[in-house]
Parts: structure tokens; sequence; C-alpha cells
């Protein structure tokens, strides 16, 4: 018996995340759609629940009741199987995210490279969909989304390989660690890196403006054409489920984890009060809301909505208010840590929808121009500039304040050499002169 | 309107004013001569329309309207040739790119054969359909009914 | 088709499927590896601005020739002309170019006008001059929105149709009617002008500059809208002039030619507006001359409503109208291009013969020149620069 | 007890799959199970707390090299081998090879029993995070072979390219 022991909690945890899954990524299309809807002067979905509540159940229960085509010369075993692998490989890719301090399902001794190597996984899932639906289009689709993914993977690891020079350590909880010993998160330190990241990461999960793959106007919904209802609500789960992932990795990378802002620095304590005193307010407004709402039940689900955020704020405030040596004053860091690791991840999705909405989408060769000809090169660039300002600061121990900076300068006079040279032979028409090309800024 | 007299004579059958626009009426074997003579000497470079308008009581039934303005001297010119029933005409896509869809489309609704085009084929209608709909002896609720039950199986035809 | 059995029905409809191929799903695809692939962007394709099938020449990603199929939409307008009268026939031509329905009705009744030799009352010119200018601001919203959702960006649609929402309203004020408005009739205006015309036009004409440096925030600088726009879809000035494009596609190839300009028709010779024209004909310059178009028709609005001159708002025109016999050929600048009426009458109330010139059918010739050798994407961009409305094409 | 149960798992897992690859008459599917059987064997690694094995297993194999499979698989279209007759006049000779292969397994194992040296197992725990380990052998004691490897790596990149740019 004891042997299972160990293994309790973290498959416990496992099945709350496999089960919370599709409901967080439910709720993040939604939040999608209403920030879509704000930016384009409208109010995105109000009909189902209290301003769209709602929303995600009914499409999940929609998708579920939609009949399920398979199309007549498709390869069944494989139509079958492609969703699942994408899914699947995008969920292990969990495992690994040090959510709180305790929250984390295994603290794997080589975190990173354990997420990188699942979700480069996931290109099976794309390319084998797109093969076993056997129409052109869709075939179009999987090779280009597949060479989308081959293609950043390369940059994002160097990327991530800039940040961990920094860390030292690849087991996830290690980087935070190290991270607030060091005082400063990664992304001051190595700015270049996460630019490079958030770049990479869009392209990984193909969302514009690199969602070639699945661009509309051409490919008509790319690998995922023959697919319908809960098929395709798969595919859907496996790239939020991606999106989650890349965020909590940039987050544990570049954004300190579970540390809260100004961890270290004393005067910045009230900063702790933050989280529950937003979830008063997000309780507040609800409350105020509810009796406007025009249908009863409506009404009776906005005032629950209003009191999960009370709760939340009660579990919040507990650690702060209980005197300071009892054991629940040692949970605050957990439920805190959670709290502030999450808030990072809604940021970065946040930055992810924002991109999407204002940028036109690239054309699939200059995609790969873009992902080979630029960030490549780039983020080699970038790791041997940490490594230079790493070496400046370890072996002839210059002030940290010194090397880091020159190192990021380094990166950026390469970076935009690289730029200008890059922008030469932008236009791929056959028989094209050599045109003049003023070089267009970043 | 007199240059086009001295350089073609027998060719110009009438020159006249129609609510101050100026009209050539010409022999239609001489289209393409006076056309490309149009574009370069004249400076018709843009040809505006290109369409036909059935006369079927007269013998010589179709008269060909070719619409011209040269941008540089800021005038139209409206040309017209006189066609029998199936008498074939010479295609002046070779003047004119643009006579290509045009030329296609007076194939598809009145039947004038282009000798020389490039892909005479009926730009709008199906290829199979029997008939050329704008010619007067065409009813307006005629259809092609064998196109139609055989193509979109609706057996009445309406 | 499913499982079930194809009954009778399904036998003819796969039948038609064969032959109008549906986007993409039976494609005459050789077998990958060949070099040649023929790819069909058929008539239910998101992009293709209406029922135009494309069928696309392709090696590997590059397109090599391109075939258009058109005459799905195709109405027989002219013959129903033959066999309407003249103030019957009217209604018809909103339904063309259903984008632009104004300057449709604009055209044909000066080209009626002209064939009667009559004159519209001053009044009634100033009037149609205002509403054409904003159906012309309206159409390129359109355009501009429908353009920047192909190559994507979601959000200028929305902020193009905000405005063109407005202008939508005006006329709803002005004629009951927001698309196929069938505002004017031959010899003037159906209906007087609504009193606060004047007022919102004016308050749209102030806050729309406003709005274009909005897109042009949005767009102009972005630099991935630059690049999927720059040098795609060249058009030389001397290739435009030998297809017979005309309107904004031809001014973006340095022709400096306005049909408002040359050949002045209802009250334009009396505004002062100037013609944006582009350098090397791509995609990019075309955007950029009808957004500047748009900041001229603003322009235009506003010195028009300066002065509306008091007066009757219909000519001497009976009931019933016997033109004289003979023919007339009238063209306006519509916001695609060139739209010309080539009326033939024989004295009877019946038009003989009406044919019109639809600018956006010879802007779609140019087609297949302008996509040999781009990729499948930017064939996208250009059917969308083109601005064309099937409508129109197949009438 | 429970390690025991996963060894087996994963164990019958890459055994099944690798009869399967061979069996199955559509190449993409064969390709597939070779990647199950690959990820069984990765499985294995991990239950052995070989963390570093068990990624680079995962990274090398399914993630680089069989995906390079598959693409050339869909891209040249193996469709039309499928309808070769299969045949298989050498089933003699296969048995004789087979036949002798399984005795020598059988002499493996008997004379492991009795006296051949066996490694001590390793204690699990005893193993600290062997990615350090790893790390400095490569870098330092092995450090030319490690050098040559890349730049034979390099050349054949070089070469792949410049074959490619012919057709392109």
């Amino acid at each position: 018996m004891n042997a299972i022991m160990p293994y309790v909690f973290p498959v416990l945890f496992a099945l709350v995340i496999v089960a919370l899954l599709p409901l967080v990524a439910g709720y993040i299309v939604l939040v999608e759609r209403k920030v879509m809807a704000d930016m384009q002067v409208r109010l995105g979905p109000m009909r189902v629940g209290p301003h769209g509540l709602l929303q995600p159940i009914a499409d999940a229960v929609k998708l579920l009741l939609k009949e399920d085509i398979i199309p007549e010369s498709a390869d069944k075993l494989l139509f079958w199987g492609a969703p699942l692998i994408s899914v699947t490989a995008a969920m292990l890719a969990l495992a690994a995210l040090p959510i709180g301090p305790f929250f984390q399902i295994a603290d794997l001794n080589i975190g990173l490279l354990y997420i990188l190597g699942i979700s480069s996984l996931g290109i099976f899932g794309i390319v084998l969909g797109g093969w076993a639906s056997n129409s052109h289009y869709s075939l179009m689709g999987a090779l280009r989304s597949a060479a989308q993914l081959v293609s950043y993977e390369t940059s994002a690891g160097m990327a991530i390989v800039g940040a961990l020079l920094l860390a030292g350590t690849l087991s996830t909880r290690g980087i935070v660690e190290a991270q607030s010993e060091a005082g400063w998160w990664f992304i001051f330190v190595a700015p270049v890196g996460f630019f490079i990241y958030l770049v990479a990461s869009i392209a990984e999960t193909n969302r514009a403006p690199f969602d070639m793959p699945e661009a509309e106007s051409e490919l008509v919904a790319g690998y995922m054409t023959e697919y319908s209802g809960f098929r395709w609500a798969l595919y859907f789960l496996a790239e939020y489920t991606n999106m989650v992932v890349v965020a909590s990795i940039a987050a544990t990378l570049f954004l300190g984890g579970w540390m809260r802002p100004f961890a270290n620095t004393r005067a910045f304590n009230f900063l702790d009060y933050l989280p529950p005193l937003l979830m008063l307010g997000v309780a507040g407004y609800c409350f105020r809301r509810a009796p406007k709402q025009p249908v009863a039940v409506q009404k009776m689900f906005m005032a629950a909505v209003g009191l999960l955020c009370i709760v939340l704020a009660l579990i919040l405030i507990m650690p702060l208010a209980v005197p300071r040596d009892s054991f629940l004053a040692s949970s605050k860091a957990g439920i805190h840590g959670a709290f502030w690791f999450l808030f990072k991840v809604g940021v970065y999705i946040y930055v992810f929808m924002w991109l999407r909405f204002t940028f036109p989408r690239y054309r699939f060769d200059q995609l790969m121009r873009l992902g080979w000809q630029f960030l490549v090169p780039l983020s080699i660039v970038n790791v041997m500039g940490i490594g230079v300002s790493l070496a400046l600061h370890r072996q002839l121990h210059w002030p940290n304040w010194v090397s880091f900076p020159l190192g990021v300068a380094l990166t950026l006079i390469a970076g935009a050499f690289l730029l200008a040279t890059g922008e030469k032979h932008e236009h791929p028409r056959v028989g094209d002169e050599e045109e003049e090309e003023t070089p267009v800024h970043a | 309107m007199k240059r086009y007299k001295a350089r073609f004579g027998g060719a110009i059958g009438e020159a006249l004013l129609d609510r101050k626009q100026a009209i050539l009426v010409i022999a239609a074997d001489r289209l393409l001569e006076i056309a490309r003579y149009s574009r370069d000497e004249e400076h018709f470079d843009l040809l505006v329309d290109l369409t036909a308008v059935d006369w079927p009581k007269r013998e010589k039934r179709f008269d060909l309207v070719l619409n011209l303005y040269s941008l540089r001297k800021n005038e139209r010119l409206r040309i017209k040739a006189l066609l029998g029933e199936n008498e074939p005409v010479a295609t002046v896509e070779s003047v004119w790119p643009t006579a290509n869809w045009l030329e296609r489309e007076v194939y598809d609704m009145f039947g004038i054969v282009f000798e020389g085009h490039s892909n005479l084929k009926r730009l709008l209608l199906p290829e199979a359909w029997q008939g050329h709909p704008l010619r007067k002896d065409y009813d307006i609720l005629q259809q092609d009914e064998a196109w139609v039950r055989e193509n979109l199986g609706i057996e009445s035809g309406q | 088709m499913g499982t079930r059995k194809p009954g009778h029905r399904e036998r003819t409809i796969t039948g038609v499927a064969d032959r109008y191929n549906a986007a993409g799903t039976n494609v005459e695809t050789t077998v990958l590896g060949a070099d040649e692939i023929i790819l069909n962007m058929g008539p239910q394709h998101p992009s293709t601005h209406g029922v135009l099938r494309v069928k696309l020449r392709l090696d590997g990603e590059k397109v090599v020739g391109s075939e258009c199929v058109i005459g799905y939409l195709h109405r027989g307008v002219e013959k129903i002309a033959e066999h309407r009268s003249y103030q019957q026939f009217a209604p018809y031509v909103d339904r063309m170019d259903y984008v632009a329905a104004v300057s449709n009705g604009l055209g044909y009744c000066e080209a009626v006008e002209k064939l009667m030799q009559v004159e519209a009352p001053p009044r009634a010119r100033v009037i149609r001059t205002i509403l054409t200018e904003l159906q012309r601001i309206a159409s390129h919203l359109f355009w501009l929105g429908t353009h920047a959702l192909d190559i994507g960006a979601l959000t200028p649609l929305f902020y193009c149709l905000r405005e063109r929402e407005e202008i939508l309203k005006i006329f709803e004020k002005y004629c009951g009617a927001r698309l196929t408005t069938h505002a004017f009739r031959i010899g003037g205006l159906q209906y007087e002008a609504y009193d606060e015309l004047e007022k919102d036009t004016e308050r749209f004409c102030k806050g729309f500059d406003k709005r274009v440096d909005e897109y042009e925030s949005l767009l102009t600088e972005n630099r991935i809208w630059v690049g999927r726009t720059k040098g795609i879809g060249i058009l030389t000035a001397d290739a435009a002039i030998a297809m017979g494009v005309t309107g904004p596609v031809l001014r973006a190839s340095g022709v400096q030619w306005d049909i408002r300009k040359a050949m002045p028709y209802a009250a334009y010779d009396q505004y002062e507006f100037s013609i944006p024209t582009g350098q090397n004909g791509d995609t990019y310059d075309r955007y950029v001359v009808r957004l500047e178009e748009m900041r001229q028709s603003r322009k235009i609005c506003l010195q028009a409503i300066e002065n509306i001159p008091a007066g009757p708002i219909l000519g001497k025109v009976g009931k019933v109208l016997k033109p004289p016999p003979g023919e007339v050929y009238h063209s306006i600048e519509a916001p695609k291009g060139e739209l010309g009426y080539y009326i033939v009458s024989d004295g009877t109330t019946q038009p003989y013969r009406v044919r019109i010139r639809p600018p956006s059918l010879i802007n779609l010739e140019a087609l297949d020149q302008m996509i040999r050798g781009h990729l499948v994407a930017d064939v996208v961009a250009v059917i969308g620069t083109l601005d064309i409305v099937l409508g129109e094409v197949d009438r | 007890m429970l390690d025991q149960v996963i060894f087996y798992f994963f164990a019958a897992l890459a055994v099944v799959s690798a009869i399967l690859v061979v069996t199955r008459r559509n190449a993409v599917q064969s390709a597939i199970f070779l990647v199950t059987a690959l990820l069984a064997t990765a499985g294995i690694f991990l239950s052995l707390n070989a963390e570093f094995l068990f990624i680079v297993q995962v990274i090398l194999y399914a993630g680089g090299i069989m995906v390079l499979f598959v693409f050339v698989i869909m891209l040249v279209n193996l469709d039309v081998a499928l309808h070769q007759v299969q045949f298989n006049r050498q089933w003699f000779v296969a048995l004789i090879i087979s036949a002798v292969l399984a005795a020598q397994v059988v002499a493996a194992i008997a004379v492991s029993r009795r006296s051949l040296y066996t490694m001590p197992a390793a204690p699990a725990e005893s193993l600290e995070p062997n990615t350090e380990r790893v790390a400095f052998y490569l870098f330092h004691t092995y450090m030319l072979p490690f050098e040559i490897a890349s730049i034979l790596l390099l050349v054949a990149m070089v070469g792949a390219v410049v074959m490619a740019k012919k057709r392109v």
C-alpha cells in the first residue's frame, strides 16, 4: 500500500486539472470572443446566461450533439485517432507546470525539456488529421502547419535556452526559485529572449497573425476542414491547452512563476492584499448587476458568480489575517502563488488575443522567412549575448547592472543588423527585378 | 470624322451625329483595319464597350457597336458595323485585349462568330446551352428546357 | 454524400456538383507529386465576393494560370429591359451593383435624360451629387472592410461597417430604402430632400476624416499589411489601358483619368476636388488611392451642402416617356470604374436595347494577368483589390 | 509492486505495436505504431528514473525522426505500393533464420541464470539527477568526439540543403 502513497497526491491533482481543463478552455474562448467584440465596437455573446457566461457550456453541448460526419474515403483509424494524439500531447505537457509552490504534479528534474518534448508530439495530431481526411485542402493545411511548428520550435527552444543559462536548472520549480533568489525576473535580464519566445509561441500554437493553416480565405480551415462535432472540439481543446501551456512556460521562465511582483522588497507588501481586493471588486460588480438581468435564472446565476468570488476572496484573505507563524500562514505562499501564476498566464493570453485582432495574417512564405532568417539567428545571438554577460558577471566579477545591459545591447545591435539585411528580397514574384526596398522598421 | 472619310473613303457608310455623339457606320470586313488605325493614329486607346443590337426586320440583321474613348483627346467615338445572320467578323482582340470577354459575351448572347478569337466560348451561360437569349426572336419566357431538365432536375422547365 | 444510398434527387445534384465543383472537396487533383494541380476556388468560396469560380493552375504553390467561370448570377437584365418601360426598368438597375445602387440609378437616369435631351433642374443635380458621393464612400468602406478581412485583419471590418451604417441611415431617411434605393427618377428626384439632410451629412462628414485616420493607423504602416500588399498584383499603366480597366484600379497604375473631371455630369463641375493616383499599380497603391478617394468624396459633400439651390426637383417630363428614335451612350464614374449605358430607342415607351457596361466584369478580366507567379494567398488579396461585385459582372 | 505493473504494461505495449508496425498494410498507420513502440520504450526508461534518457528518446525519436518519416510517407504518396501483390516465397529461409535466433536467445537465458556476472542493480535513489552527469561527461572528458560529431552533422545538413536547392 505504501508504494502507492507517493502517487496519490499527483494523480489526484492531475485528475483535477484534466477535469477542469475543458471548462477553462471554454471560458478562454468566451473571454476571447468578448475581448474581440470589445475591440470591434460590439458586445460579443450576450444571449446565453448573464453577459454570455453560459456560452461555453452551450457551445460544448452543441458540439457534443452535432452529427459526427466521417468522410467516405477517410482513413477511419487515423481519422479517429488524430485529435486524440494532439489533445493528449497538450494535456501531458501540463504535468510539469508549477502552478504554485505545492501545486505541481511532478517536479521532474528535466521539467522544461519534458514540456518541450511532449508538445512537439502535437505535430502528429495535426499532420495525421490532415492526411486522414483525404481532401486536398486539409492535406495542404496540415503540411503547412507542420512545417510552421517545426521551424518555430527551434527558435522557441533557443529562446528558452537563453533563460535556462540564467536559471542553471531545468526543473521548473528550480527556475522560479532562481528568479526569486536573483531578485530579478528573467524578463528584465533577457528581454530579447522574451520577445523571441512571444513571437515563436504565437506561431507554435497556430494563432494569428501566424494562423496560416486554418486561414479561412484560402484553405477553408486547414486540417480541421473535414472534422465536425466532438472531434473538432477536441482539436479546439488541444489548441487552447497548448496556448495555456505556452503561456505558463513564459510565466515560469520569464515572469517569475508564482512570485508576487517585487516579491523581496518590503515596501511592496501591500501587494499581498491585491488578490482578495480584486476578487471582492468582481463580486461587488456581480451583485450590482444581478438584479438588472432580464431573466430570473440569469439573476440567480449572476448572484452565484458573485458568491463564488466572495469565497475566493475569503480564501485569499485567510492566510493574511491569521497570526504570523501558524500552520495556515504557511499556506499563504501556496494560495497567493497560485493566484499570481494564473494572473500572469491570463495577462500573457490577453496579449495573444490582442495581437490576434490587430494584425493581418502573414503569407506562408513570409512566415517561414521570418522564422528561419530572422528569429532563429536572433535567438542564437541572444544565447551568446547572455553567455557573454554571464561570463563577465561570474568570471570577471563585473557588477550585475553592467554586464547584463551590455549583453542585451549586443543582442539588439545584431538584431537590427539582421533586420536590415532580411528585408532585401521580400517579393517572391516570378522574374522579379531587384526593386529598391525601404527597410521597414520592426 | 473627315480624317476617317479621307483615309477609308468607300468603307465608311455614313457619319452622323446623334445627340452630339459621333457615330461612324463602316463595312464589317474593314473593321480590324479601321480599329488598328483608330488606336494608333487617332489615339482611341480605350475600347470602352463592344456590344450588338438585333434588328430582325433588316437583312443585315446585327449591328456590332464599338464604343471607343481617347484618353489624350478626351473624345468618344462609336463605330457600328452591319452584319448578316451568320456572317463571321474578324476579332479586334489583337488591337484591344479587353475585347476577349466582350466578344465572348456577344457570341453568347447573339451568336455572332468572331474569327481568330483566342477561346470563343459562352461567357455567362453554361457551354451546353442552346439558343442565344438577346436575339429578338428569343421569347423572354423561353428556356433551354433540355439543359435545365438534364442538369438541374427541374421537370416543369420553369 | 454520407452513408444514405443516393436517391433520384442526389443523383442529379451530384451531376451538378461535378459540373460546378463545390469548394475544394471533389477537385480534379492530379496526384500530389505531379507538377501541375488544378485547384478550384469554387462558387461557394469565402473570399470570392459572390458567386465567382476561379480555376487556378498551380505549380506547387505558385499560380501558373487561371480561368474565371462566371454566369452563376446571370438574371438577363438586358433582356428584361426590352420588355419594360423606361421608368419600370429603373429598379432593376439598383440590383446590379448592389453595393453602390445609387450610382447605378444616377447613370441610368442621366442616360435616359440625355436620350430625351432633357435637363434635370439644378437642385436635383446637386442632391444627386451628394447622394452619389455618399454612396461612393459607403462602397469603398465595404470594400476596405472585406479586403482587410480576406488578408486576415479582423478589426477594420467592423470599423468600416460602423461608418457605412451612418450613410445607410441617411439613405433610409431620404428614400426609405438602405441598399437598393431607387432614389432618382428620370428627369430629377422622386422625393424632396428631408429637412435635416444637410445636418446629417455634415455631422457624418465632420467625423469621417478622423475615422479614415483610424483606418490608416490600423493598416497603412502595419508591417504585415505592407508585406502582404506591396508588389502584389502589379498592373502597369499601358497594360491597364489595353485591358480597358477603369476606376481606382486604373488610377492606381498612374493614369490620371476620372470621368467626373473629364466629362463632368450632375453637378461635379461646380466642385473642386483632386484625383488621387498611384505609381506602380500594386495592391498597396490601390488601397491608398481608394482611401484618398474617400477623403475627396467627403470634400465634395461638404462643398455641396453649403449651397443647395432652391427650385423644382423634377424636370419637364411627362408621365409617359416616348424618347425620339436614336441611340445614346452615357457613362458615369461609379465606385468600381466607368459604368456606361448604351440605350437604343425606337420611339416606343419601351427601350429597344439597353446595354450596360459593367466595370467589374472588365476589371475582372485583368485578374488572370495580375496573379501569374503569385501564391494562392495572393490570389485572394488580388480578387479583393479589384473590388468586383458579381451582380454587376453577371447582370 | 506498482513499478512491475507499469513495466509490464509498457513492455507489452512496445511488443504489440512493433508487431503491428510490420503487419499493417497502410504505410502511415505502421509509422504511427512505430511511434507508439518508441514511446513505450521511453516509458520504460521513465519507470527506471532515467529522466534524461526518457526525454531524449521522446524528443529525438518521436518528435524528430518520426515526424520526418510521416512527412515523407505523405508526400511521396505510397498508396501505389499497396496494390502490388504481396509475395513471400522465401518463407523457408526466414524459418531457418528465426529458428537459429530463437536458439541463441534460449541459450543466453539459460547461461545467465547460473553464473554470468550480473551487474548489481543500481539503487534507485542513489542516482542523483543524471542530466548534470551526462552533460559533464559530454563536455569535459569526451570533448573531441562531441565536436567531430557536430561538424559531421553540419556537413550532412548543408549537403541536404544544397541537394534540395536544385529542385526548387
